[in-house]
């Protein structure tokens, strides 16, 4: 292909998997924190939820200083996570998936914590008459139901996640293959003479990718939603 | 003893406070709104907590707080049955029917379930959404829902409540074939009088979260002490008649009362018992047998008490050959005609003062002692 | 792996990938600010060898034994110059630079964080000049950003190294500050510990052939004089 | 003429064509569910632009297609009372009552408003909100606060349906007293005879999108014609009589149809003018004059009409006094009794058969022609 | 005062104000983008959504840089406002304020958006009817019941603001006073060796002005949302 050399196509598709690695592992955990926050009085509520904001507020340079602090090989979790589960996200991919991730959070909580609130408990109690126990009202009443939302925050998350630069750039660095993302790529060619014109074809990719996955769960959610008000 | 329920549960502004033992069969709860019947439901069902009670099934604790037991709902094996239908709308009207027979452990099609949806009359239903169907159909797929999931018990909190006179109608029939034809014991709160003559064996009265009282169905309706708590112009006998002769001018002839009861064309096979609810607004009395006269009904009855209320009116409650009948009338008429226990009289009542809704499929005495 | 700070970029791309080739050795960049480097690197990042446009944060490293001994060498220079719009009449250092200012934005890079600035700050001191521009100063957070400014006619003049001039045609040099006006600009290189590669300190050495020199010199770099 | 409304619309599975005048008062619509009757209610209040029509309210034109009128809602300067309510959440009730007051560029409190809200028994209520209220108080603020935009038409859309029985019985006198204090027509949507029967002046009847039948309330209601349409229970003559007596014993009497009607105490004064629905059904009729029965009102009729319908019942229509009264027999009473038009009978009604909510205040006819 | 030099101060203040107008400013036409969007159907809506999301989705580096080419002193719209209203952004704390208000920009309108989509447009009927001409009835009914979802939106948005840096320091660049934002002093200690302990100071205080802010909207949203629910 003309276009993009292979550099910047391995960019391309290791911003794609970043982003969607970092999506993929941030739902479970976005959907169980946003169901917290939309269901339960606890102590500490509030400030749980000022943590799960707290990457929307800090300039990313913050946020990944703060990962390089906390999961670097030299820091305790990460030392610890190195020796438990052989996972090491300093410097690797999975890093980078971890800081868009964590940037994306956010917004994937608030989505989809105010679909959980529109949920009616009443369907709920319904299906628990019914013989299903918690987890499995949840599985299939309460999470069909919020689909949309979900889908909404999954792709709101992504869309962020292919745009993550300076929390990545900070904590995992920016190796071609390995750390370089499509926004590191994009940085990378402006801090040299002439690279402008690199890096505005690079954010024309990005725009363009991002775009389709909005306006992608935009519909999605549009379906979900359809079905899920029983017409 | 089918259902056995003990409850003492304190809100801020009201303390219910109920026991009942109810036979198999349709129990209705009856009281005005605020009395406490949704909340008697709700903690049969386990999704409330009373401070203390006892609630079993059949024979099965399903609830007792001073043995510290208490089911999750999950695991009492109720159906309930929702005013507004409750139905999952992701899922299509089967996918709804088979949800709770999955965590029954009961899966694919059955016949039970093939029998169900034959009488309900969802076939056509099947793969539609829940966002498509009037709210009759909404509410049928809900009582089969409940009933597929082969429950010990079934729940239903005025289902008919949100539903047009027509709509109404249309599910009433099935109501009646459910109890007729399962064996599931059914706890149903209403405050719609016809519906409860129709459906019920047992009636529980409540008044301000407490029992007021608990019967037979129709010993509480015609029970003029209780004309208060079930309205004045609610209450009524109800006439438990066989279909004798349909007749070429379109009426059906029943015997009851001890005499012959006319009525506009009933659907139901010659021989067929059918319980009919007289209201007792509808009777008029006569020491003489009028003749001359377009009501065609005139029961020949004794007088076995008069009970003048606080206003203008009183009941009169008469025998008619096996059954009872109730009759309101003005106070006046009752000197007028100088009414007395024991006495001889006549109760005139119109053919087309009894209400379509106001016939039902009757669930014989004999029948119901026998599930119990 | 190669730790170097952005702008030198282009230039150790053309020198590393001709000896990647010659060698048959496989070589990967992380290109980026040469504060977050030195963390990285500080945090265990899998350098062998880096390259920054700081010598605070290479003597941090150092500091804290992270450095392979011996083996830091300042590898290249730069020159400080003062730009203009393409266009634009040369410009003697003196007090020509604040009359050609007028009340317009003097371009630099964070004059207490980012080398650039620093430096850029000590030649207008040495020049006399800093007070009276001291207030008129927009500070970027690198040295790209201030020529962006210059070149989008933003802002009149603008302090940026030498090797960042010459593709930029929008911008031109009106003036090169003499190297004794500040410290002098050092990107220093050197080995780190971990790095047990025999690759990375021939690549070290490569760097600092006549070859390599060749290249550095015509993207603007100059070569230290020891 | 106070309203002339003339519509044609096209749905997707609905013909609109309605073309009818209304004089002042009340006028009401009736209709099965989806006859159209919303539609052409907010057709008239701008909410929905019809394909083709005409729309004035007294003699001001609020719509006309083929001059190119279009009046948007906010200049139509009509009161609407939804069946939700509709309040605004946010406001209070004195500031919802004041919302349309303010549009309408009357500022402050006002003689009108002070009137409004002691009619409407608002006076407790001003400072709450409207999640507060009970449905029925909700829908008397909606009242009160479409009233007090001085709209030149109240469209009213089954404003009671929500309520249950307590609640509509607590509204209804408001509405009387609506009618008959303020001059403002009104165009009334409901499918409950007994409301209609009680408040409005002209009935429309509509069906499948068209007006079956326009015409004064009791020619309405009475013509069996139509019995198919309001439904066979609910066909029934309005009386209109004078209170001449309280009795003791806790009864009024009206003289009406020709004669006494005895009715449970009602709260009028003596000398006040009542109107009285007596659904057919609950009318028996005899040959003689009947002796020894609990029936207090017995009046003397002439049979004017026999219309069988297609089941066992026929209505008879009688002349009492210079009132009709409608009954509802069977065949065959008819044939047992003899009856034919010309014919003298005697008509029997209960004095408990007649529900309170059948008994409401009258507009007399002359007044309501002084209206128009 | 100890803790903070004066500059710092400077910065903390200007980052109020800039985060403060940035927010009200915005506003106005996040309400009005949001409206659209929910209420209406037109062509291009997608590509409208889009583009207010685009600020999510672009490194922050990016969004300054087109800033600069769109509003700079020399780019036409930059040089169109400064003839006709004297409005220069450039190097002015102005500049600051756009740049942080467009990057909360898309935050602001996801917020109201469902707050527009969740209100009854049957009341917006009712007002109708009772006289209210379309702006009154959006100002009398809309407005007051969107406001929790307004409160929420706009005090993300300014939390947004607090912390942007990337486009703010792209395109006004670093003024102490002018437009030296908390995130750009922050940004500086972080490049300096040893700067850590400063920047941790000031990240700190970030935090708690944007915590605060976040904690004081989900309690005035509630507030409003119950008053709105009409108890
Ligand atoms: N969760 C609760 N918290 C506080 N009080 C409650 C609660 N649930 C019910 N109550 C009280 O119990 C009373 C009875 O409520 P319940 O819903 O059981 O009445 P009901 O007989 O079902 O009335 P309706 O016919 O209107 O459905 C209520 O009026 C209320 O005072
Ligand atoms: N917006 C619409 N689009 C398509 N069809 C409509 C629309 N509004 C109404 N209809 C059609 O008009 C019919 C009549 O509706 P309408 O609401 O006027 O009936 P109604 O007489 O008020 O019924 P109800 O008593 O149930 O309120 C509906 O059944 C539907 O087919
Ligand atoms: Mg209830
Ligand atoms: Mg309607």
């Amino acid at each position: 292909m003309q276009f993009l050399s292979p550099e910047e196509w391995t960019a391309v598709a290791l911003s794609l998997r970043v982003a969607f690695w970092a999506t993929l592992l941030a739902l479970p955990l976005a959907i169980a924190v946003a169901w917290w926050l939309a269901r339960r009085e606890f102590w500490g509520k509030q400030l749980l939820n000022g943590l799960v904001h707290l990457p929307l507020i800090l300039p990313p340079v913050v946020t990944g200083y703060l990962l390089l602090l906390t999961f670097g090989r030299r820091a305790p979790a990460g030392a610890w996570l190195e020796e438990t589960f052989g996972l090491i996200f300093a410097f690797r991919w999975t890093g980078a998936a971890l800081a868009a991730g964590i940037m994306g959070f956010p917004l994937m909580v608030r989505a989809i914590r105010l679909a959980i609130e529109a949920v009616d408990p009443k369907l709920e109690e319904a299906a628990s008459t019914l013989g299903a126990s918690r987890a499995w009202v949840f599985v299939t009443v309460t999470l069909p139901l919020i689909l949309p939302g979900v889908i909404a925050g999954t792709l709101l998350g992504f869309a962020k996640a292919m745009g993550e630069f300076g929390a990545t750039i900070t904590f995992v660095s920016n190796i071609p293959g390995e750390t370089q993302t499509l926004p590191s790529a994009i940085y990378a060619f402006l801090q040299v003479p002439g690279g402008e014109a690199s890096a505005l074809r690079l954010v024309v990719i990005s725009v363009v990718i991002a775009m389709t996955a909005l306006l992608l769960s935009e519909t999605l959610a549009r379906r979900a939603a359809k079905r899920v008000s029983g017409r | 003893m089918s259902i056995s329920i003990n409850l003492h549960h304190q809100f801020p502004e009201l303390t219910l406070d109920v026991d009942f033992d109810a036979p198999a069969g349709v129990t209705a709860l009856f009281g005005a709104s605020g009395s406490g019947k949704t909340t008697v439901v709700n903690a049969v069902a386990g999704l409330l907590q009373p401070d203390r009670g006892r609630i079993s099934v059949a024979g099965t604790a399903l609830l007792d707080t001073s043995a510290g037991l208490r089911l999750p709902p999950h695991k009492r094996r109720i159906g309930y049955v929702f005013q507004e239908g409750r139905l999952f709308p992701h899922l299509s009207v089967q996918q709804n029917l088979r949800y709770g027979r999955w965590f029954a452990g009961l899966r694919g099609p059955s016949q039970a379930e093939d029998h169900l949806v034959e009488m309900l009359g969802l076939g056509a239903l099947l793969n539609r959404r829940p966002g498509d169907l009037s709210g009759g159909e909404k509410q049928r797929v809900a009582i089969g829902r409940a009933l597929l999931s082969e429950p010990r018990l079934l729940l239903m909190d005025e289902p008919l409540a949100a539903l047009d006179g027509p709509r109404k109608a249309e599910i009433l029939p099935y109501l009646e074939r459910l109890r007729d034809e399962t064996q599931v014991p059914i706890l149903y709160v209403s405050h719609a009088i016809s519906e409860i003559a129709r459906l019920a064996t047992t009636v529980a009265v409540m008044e301000r979260g407490q029992l007021r009282k608990a019967g037979p169905t129709g010993d509480i309706l015609a029970d003029p002490s209780l004309a208060h708590a079930i309205g004045l112009r609610d209450t009524g006998a109800l006439l438990t008649g066989r279909v004798v002769a349909h007749h070429m001018d379109g009426l059906s002839e029943l015997a009851a009362g001890g005499g012959k009861l006319f009525l506009p064309k009933v659907p139901n096979a010659l021989g067929e018992q059918l319980r009919v609810r007289i209201s007792a607004k509808d009777v008029m009395l006569s020491r003489d047998r009028p003749v001359g006269i377009s009501a065609l009904n005139i029961l020949d009855c004794e007088v076995s008490e008069i009970r003048p209320g606080r206003g203008p009116g009183a009941f009169v409650r008469l025998k008619a050959g096996a059954d009872h009948i109730l009759a309101r009338v003005t106070k006046r008429s009752v000197n007028a005609l100088g009414l007395a226990p024991g006495l001889s009289c006549y109760a005139v009542i119109k053919s087309v003062s009894v209400a379509r809704a106001d016939v039902g499929a009757d669930v014989g005495t004999e029948a119901s002692s026998d599930h119990a | 792996t190669v730790f170097a700070a952005a702008s030198l970029r282009n230039a150790l791309e053309e020198v590393g990938n001709t000896w990647a080739e010659n060698t048959g050795h496989r070589l990967r960049y992380s290109f980026a600010g040469s504060s977050a480097l030195a963390r990285q690197v500080e945090a265990g990042a899998p350098a062998d060898l880096i390259i920054l446009a700081n010598e605070a944060w290479m003597d941090h490293l150092d500091g804290q034994r992270l450095l392979q001994q011996d083996s830091r060498v300042d590898l290249l220079g730069n020159a400080l110059a003062l730009i203009g719009p393409a266009g634009a009449a040369p410009l003697d250092l003196g007090p020509g630079i604040i009359e050609r200012l007028g009340d317009g934005r003097m371009a630099m890079a964070l004059i207490n964080a980012v080398p650039a600035g620093i430096y850029g700050k000590a030649a207008l001191e040495t020049l006399g000049l800093w007070q009276e521009i001291a207030l008129q100063v927009a500070q970027t957070d690198n040295v790209r950003a201030a020529l962006a400014l210059v070149a989008l006619g933003e802002a009149p003049l603008g302090i940026v190294y030498h090797s960042d001039v010459l593709a930029e045609p929008r911008v031109q040099q009106l003036a090169r500050f003499p190297s004794d006006s500040h410290p002098a600009i050092l990107y220093p290189a050197a080995l780190t510990v971990d790095s047990r590669s025999e690759a990375a300190a021939d690549l070290l050495e490569h760097l600092q052939s006549p070859i390599a020199k060749e290249v550095f010199l015509r993207h603007g770099f100059t070569i230290p004089s020891e």
